[in-house]
């Protein structure tokens, strides 16, 4: 029902270029995550999508036909934003019944729909309610509930989950690949956040000041970054990058190593260094280690219960087959 | 600490009566006879007399200017209400680099004092036919109005949350859907109370109520201001004929009082 | 599209000379003579005279009420800004449950008629000796004015973030000391342009000007109405006494305008 | 320099009573975070002690004397704000100096410290800047420059990250810790993310609905909740909870396992389950598995590589020694 092609799509405000060009497809069914820090350019690219932004340049598609100048609510498409935008001044029924409203669907039908929804999300009980008497995660609920209704051609989500708590925000995560498995409606989900991306994508975009920097699955991604750009952003912690002689000793200019892929020894290893801060997460340990010649310490995870104190001198090892080689331009080398 | 609190609302209450005294003087005053009215120190104690409303009645027709009053600060109000509506909505929701500038220039049309334009104005509406007539005083006090109607309802809809409008967007198709189903419903109270403080405005205006109208089309205050002539000031009934002047515009503030606390404070506090 | 553009254009341009055409016809007025500023149609070209403004001097002394306006708005919103920073700045940075109630009532006295206390405000000045003096209308000015600067002040202090406020108790001693340090200069656009607000307000002003002075303490609005008295309308030397009231407002907004949009807009927009 | 004593601390604002009574030592030199959900009284405790809110009840010591009554001025405490709270209309040089100005130290010696704290936390080159020019990490620095050069008793940090992205949390997180390890002035710092309480203290106090839940090192947290509130709030992956028969093998009402102490199997186990979604982190996969009478499902920590489909049967089985048991109040059964 819904696959979605970007072709050279580029925009501008006023005399500032947000996006160069882009080309994307995003296949029907797809749960597709465009991640990139602020200011990348990603929820500019979802309202392209949407409608709520004019395209500068390029087109969109969608199924084969040319949409790019179709009013938003004719793309049939149904968004749900990050301030959850409800309608304050309508109960939940309301909020969610509204694009069927508006769709001129009769009474008793809508009613129908939205009781289905509201089953779907644990929503009956507050149907009579306004917005303001909702938790944030009912909220979100509720928004989802107003896409759902639609049976749209495709789901966008704008950072839906970045005004809940923590433990909210992995619920809300969960229940939103849930549903992705009921419906199998293409989804296309917007977050700066790479652990959200990572759990939740089919394919993931890594998007950098309005450009594409990798296009691929969360493993892909991760075990094989095109550039420093994303071997850097994708991971957490962060990937330890390495320059000068211990990047050459690859051939590289920079070499990448992940905490988790480096052993810590006492006694004996290819890099040597201080402890310095530690991070004591209890499951894990993060220990940060000043390595010689390199200018910021190195992020090594060990196991829970490993105890080394602040300047204790330790020796690291990468794991070989884990190392990521950089030319010059940060590409990588494979 | 406990009797300072006493102290303050002790004096808190006679501040609140001084404010308050001369009200009460003037309905005090249209309730005695014109001899009680001018005595020094006044009277507190007197027999009441309606006497002075009669004569006020009876004198000038009051029910004529009373309906000129209504007629005009409602009618004056809708227009200006329909024109600030589409202006504030696109200065909230689609703003340029100029808006800013734009609505500082709209406001800053209030600072020129009306002396300055009152001979053109009025020549123009000699011209035209408009002295003394409804029209006439409607088309100015429209005109008078629209900057601070629209600062308001401007400072209003900015508040509302553009996701909401583009949650909108995305759901129903052309402007006037959005703004039946959406914009009008979130921002009733805020247009409501905008709109008596436009009523209340015009009903106290005089400048050009009293230049461009005789009797035809004129309100409230050039009734008032016809007890106040040279030829001799009657307190009493001065007094008398303020009371009614004012009485409507009272019991509609009075009225309306929770409605206008919720429009005028849900922008700016909550 | 772009002929769109160019109409949409032309018809802007159009307003805006319709709305500054009564501004043009007066001062053009001011420099014809008599017989020609009464002609019907206006001529456009004629050949200007200072004559009136030599007229208007002579007759009566323009220095003199230019002097009381200039007096009477600067010490009235000095007072009036005086007293409304410290209640501004309890209403946004203590506010309790009646704060918003408090609020709207202190606006709610605006909307009462003036009329309708001009009898008791007479008498008492009358009584009290303020009568044709600065000092009585400086302080009814103050007290006219008070909601409003209350207002505008309360709306910008809200903006300030109140944890920069509390980042200032954990550092310095003593309320003055934040006040000096911190709130002033924080808030010295905006005290500057409501500042301007209230002086544009008070010269406008005529009702209270006009009932409460005759000569010594009377304002530029009352010099204009002598000109406007019933023994015979002079129109090009009311439009030079006009042209000359408005003069020294529309320079000081014409300097001060930067300051005034970035203080105004500064709470509103950014 | 700073020991802080709470003795008794209670805060009601109006009828509603918030924290109801607090007994708490933070010796000299700890860095001790107070740790909890929205509304659990973290901040309102943090105010209390640097007097911007006034206690209702109660002493607060520091070194032993009673400042229960000074001004916040007075107490020679530092504290940096969740917004920064810079002062726009004054320079980076002039926001840092300003409590000194305050302090009335003649200006060559403010130029001085200034200086120095500059150089400390990289801000040489902004000294001249309005704060409205600074990125948020240059601003939180300033926010902790204006705090160190007063040598304050202790630091109080009110959420001080929870406005930066995800990568500068993590960095600031490190500089902040290296402070401490620094200066060795004790630090009390508020935050509700548990990631950031594991990490950063030698001390984690507990709070939720105004009552101290539990005060530990981090270790002693993760490893021995005392009841059902902290087992679920530290850690992450939250911890698994099973009530019902499960538990009754246990002789307890619930029984709690981290999701890193569930061994998965795909032939046999204590528990049977279906698996869920999943999560592919790269270098975890975290699996939701419906176990068969259980409400939630239980998450499950698997290494990076593994392959399981929505779907599959699975077997589960905790480490024995690593099963939390809770009575029926939800406290902990040793």
């Amino acid at each position: 029902m819904g696959s979605i092609n970007l072709v050279g799509v580029s925009k501008s405000f006023g005399d500032v270029l947000v996006i160069p060009s882009v080309d994307l497809e995003v296949n029907e069914g797809e749960f597709v995550v465009f991640v990139g820090p602020s200011g990348s350019g990603k929820s500019t690219l979802l309202r392209l999508i949407a409608g709520l932004e004019e395209v500068s340049k390029g087109r969109i598609e969608f199924n084969g036909q040319d949409m790019t100048n179709l009013a938003p609510a004719k793309r049939g498409l149904a968004m749900v934003f990050q301030s959850y935008a409800l309608y304050p001044h309508m109960s939940v029924r309301e909020n969610i019944g509204f694009p069927l409203k508006m769709a001129g669907m009769p009474k008793s039908e809508i009613a129908a729909k939205v009781q289905e929804a509201a089953k779907i999300l644990n929503l009956s009980e507050y149907l009579e309610r306004k917005p303001r008497q909702l938790s944030g995660g009912q909220r979100q609920r509720v928004a989802i509930g107003r896409a759902i209704v639609r049976q749209p051609k495709a789901f966008l989500f704008d950072e839906p989950l970045s005004n809940l708590d923590a433990a909210l925000r992995i619920n809300m995560r969960l229940e939103i690949m849930e549903l992705h498995q009921q419906l199998k409606t293409t989804m296309i989900y917007v977050t700066h956040d790479q652990v959200e991306a990572m759990t939740m994508a089919d394919k993931i975009v890594v998007l950098d000041h309005g450009n594409i920097e990798q296009v691929g699955s969360p493993l892909e991604l991760y075990r094989a970054p095109d550039n420093l750009f994303v071997a850097g952003f994708i991971g957490a912690p962060k990937m330890n990058f390495l320059t000068g002689g211990e990047a050459s000793r690859y051939n590289a200019t920079t070499i990448g190593v992940r905490p988790e892929h480096v052993q810590i020894s006492t006694s004996s290893g290819l890099w040597t260094g201080k402890v310095g801060v530690s991070e004591h997460l209890g499951s894990d340990t993060f220990l940060h280690v000043n390595v010689e010649g390199q200018q910021s310490p190195l992020t090594v995870r060990a196991d829970g219960e490993v105890q080394l104190n602040y300047g204790d001198t330790v020796y690291l090892s990468p794991e070989e087959d884990k190392v990521h080689k950089f030319d010059n331009d940060g590409k990588a080398i494979r | 600490m406990k009797s300072n609190r006493v102290l303050l609302s002790i004096l808190g209450w006679v501040i609140g009566f001084i404010i308050f005294f001369p009200i009460l003087w003037m309905v005090m005053a249209s309730l005695k006879t014109e001899i009680e009215a001018v005595a020094t120190p006044p009277s507190f104690f007197f027999t009441p007399t309606l006497e002075n409303y009669f004569v006020v009645q009876s004198r000038s027709d009051y029910l004529n200017y009373a309906w000129n009053s209504i007629v005009i600060s409602v009618f004056a109000t809708l227009l200006a209400i329909l024109i600030a509506v589409p202006a504030s909505y696109s200065f909230a929701f689609r703003p340029t680099k100029r808006t800013q500038f734009k609505l500082v220039w709209i406001l800053s049309t209030k600072m020129m004092p009306p002396v300055g334009v009152l001979i053109p104005m009025y020549l123009f509406y000699k011209n035209m036919g408009l002295l003394d007539t409804h029209l006439g005083l409607i088309l100015i006090y429209t005109l008078i109005n629209l900057p601070i109607v629209i600062w308001v309802l401007y400072t209003y809809f900015k508040d509302i949350p553009q996701e909401i409008l583009e949650a909108a967007q995305m759901e129903c198709d052309g402007l006037l859907n959005i703004f039946l189903y959406i914009l009008l419903p979130l921002s009733k109270s805020a247009i409501f109370s905008t709109s008596l403080l436009s009523i209340v405005l015009i009903w106290n205006e005089s400048f050009w109520s009293l230049n461009l109208t005789a009797f035809e089309a004129a309100p409230l205050t050039t009734f008032i201001s016809s007890y106040s002539s040279p030829e001799g000031l009657f307190w009493a009934k001065l007094s008398a004929a303020s009371t009614l002047a004012i009485l409507p515009i009272m019991f509609l503030g009075w009225v309306t009082q929770k409605q206008m606390v919720k429009g005028l404070t849900l922008g700016a506090v909550k």
